[in-house]
């Protein structure tokens, strides 16, 4: 499943919904990434997250059927938010669901790789005054090339 | 065509979103920049380095080489920083 | 933080107590692991958690501080259930916080490779009239090797 | 000393916990072992395939040749399974 927002999640509550009346999951890995108050050594004090709408949709379902057919999943559930946010809140959740854990932690770990490579959003963070977009990560980049086949 | 501008891309080219009439010799993404950067300063600092544009066409990522026939919708933006 | 508990969890209201008022955790991993209602091709219906009071703890805290020397970590939180359980309930749950996404995941992966292999939990399963003691995976200590340095 | 039995040892043995007074010439877990042998068919049957049994000594995990001289507690258990 697959959600863009501008609410809050809570993971519990998520999770439960997952997991509900199922008695054939055995692991669930949750990631969540939250707002920090510094990006570097530049403080930050508010952050905007723009984003793609129509193509993010399609982006997070192309990268959640991937991780479906690298690993036997019963279930997975990505939530972005998008908009003003503050240091401390929830940007991001991954939930990958299976019957044993490895699966369920590399699955999880792969979604926010590619999530963060290929999902087009972009964060603006503001700090003493001045906005800057985000520059994307080499490391990020690096990361996803371990899931490359 | 619809074209769509994100991030700095958008704020640079001083425009989100822009219906236009291609010239019919226009087959790609590269053919597509070369044109937009004849059209004022904002494009041509929008697309200044293109070691840091990515692009999409109909909504799933595309390189400069991709062709655009027939595309309805082309879109710029840096390289994302979501997550 | 360990707790060892009869009572279930609440994913959501634990990482929300871990991560309150912070604002330099960028990434928090959660592993929960739930009772399944199969063993292999034996149907499972119901769990009985035994363990070693007095070593448990001593041992969680023990995986716990090695996580920290391993990875830089904001906080971290082991939650393991004992007594009786029906599948679908929550087992155990596992949540590593960091600044950065790559060591929450692996230490949240290294967490659960040792609490498999060295807290002293047993589990005992009731199915079909009969119960039996879970036998230790070889998988399992093959993952805890990962980690040897 | 205090032992301590878990799960199936536990049954096998049939006793969750005891206390005894150990020969002198008893140093380490093997010599427990080889001692409470003695003590019943219980006890023999609990430690029949020393391959799935576990210890620890003083609540800490010990293999068969940690020293059990000073110490107040000694547990053995199958290997774990929780988590």
């Amino acid at each position: 499943m697959i959600r863009v927002q501008a609410e809050d999640f809570d993971i519990g509550a998520e999770v439960a919904a997952l997991t509900a009346g199922r008695t054939d999951i055995g692991a669930v890995v949750t990631f969540s990434g939250l707002v920090r108050d510094a990006s570097g050594n530049a403080p930050v004090t508010s952050m905007e997250l723009e984003h793609y709408p129509g193509m993010t949709e399609k982006e997070l379902a192309r990268i959640e059927t991937e991780a479906h057919e690298r690993w036997p999943l019963q279930a997975t559930l990505i939530v972005h938010r998008v908009g003003r946010l503050a240091p401390g809140d929830n940007i991001v959740l991954v939930v990958a669901a299976s019957a044993h854990r490895e699966a369920a932690f590399e699955a999880a770990s792969f979604l926010m790789d590619y999530l963060k490579t290929r999902a087009p959003f972009w964060k603006r963070e503001e700090g003493q005054g001045e906005a800057r977009w985000v520059d994307a990560r080499e490391s990020d980049d690096q990361a996803a090339t371990r899931w490359k086949r | 065509m619809k074209l769509l501008y994100f991030a700095w891309v958008k704020q640079k080219a001083g425009t989100g979103e822009e219906e236009v009439s291609l010239p019919a010799n226009i087959r790609d993404v590269n053919g597509l920049i070369a044109w937009l950067k004849t059209r004022g300063e904002g494009y041509e600092a929008a697309f200044a380095d293109l070691g840091i544009i990515r692009c999409a066409v109909d909504q799933a990522h595309g390189d400069f080489d991709t062709s655009i026939a027939g595309a309805t919708e082309v879109a710029f933006f840096p390289p994302v920083t979501g997550g």
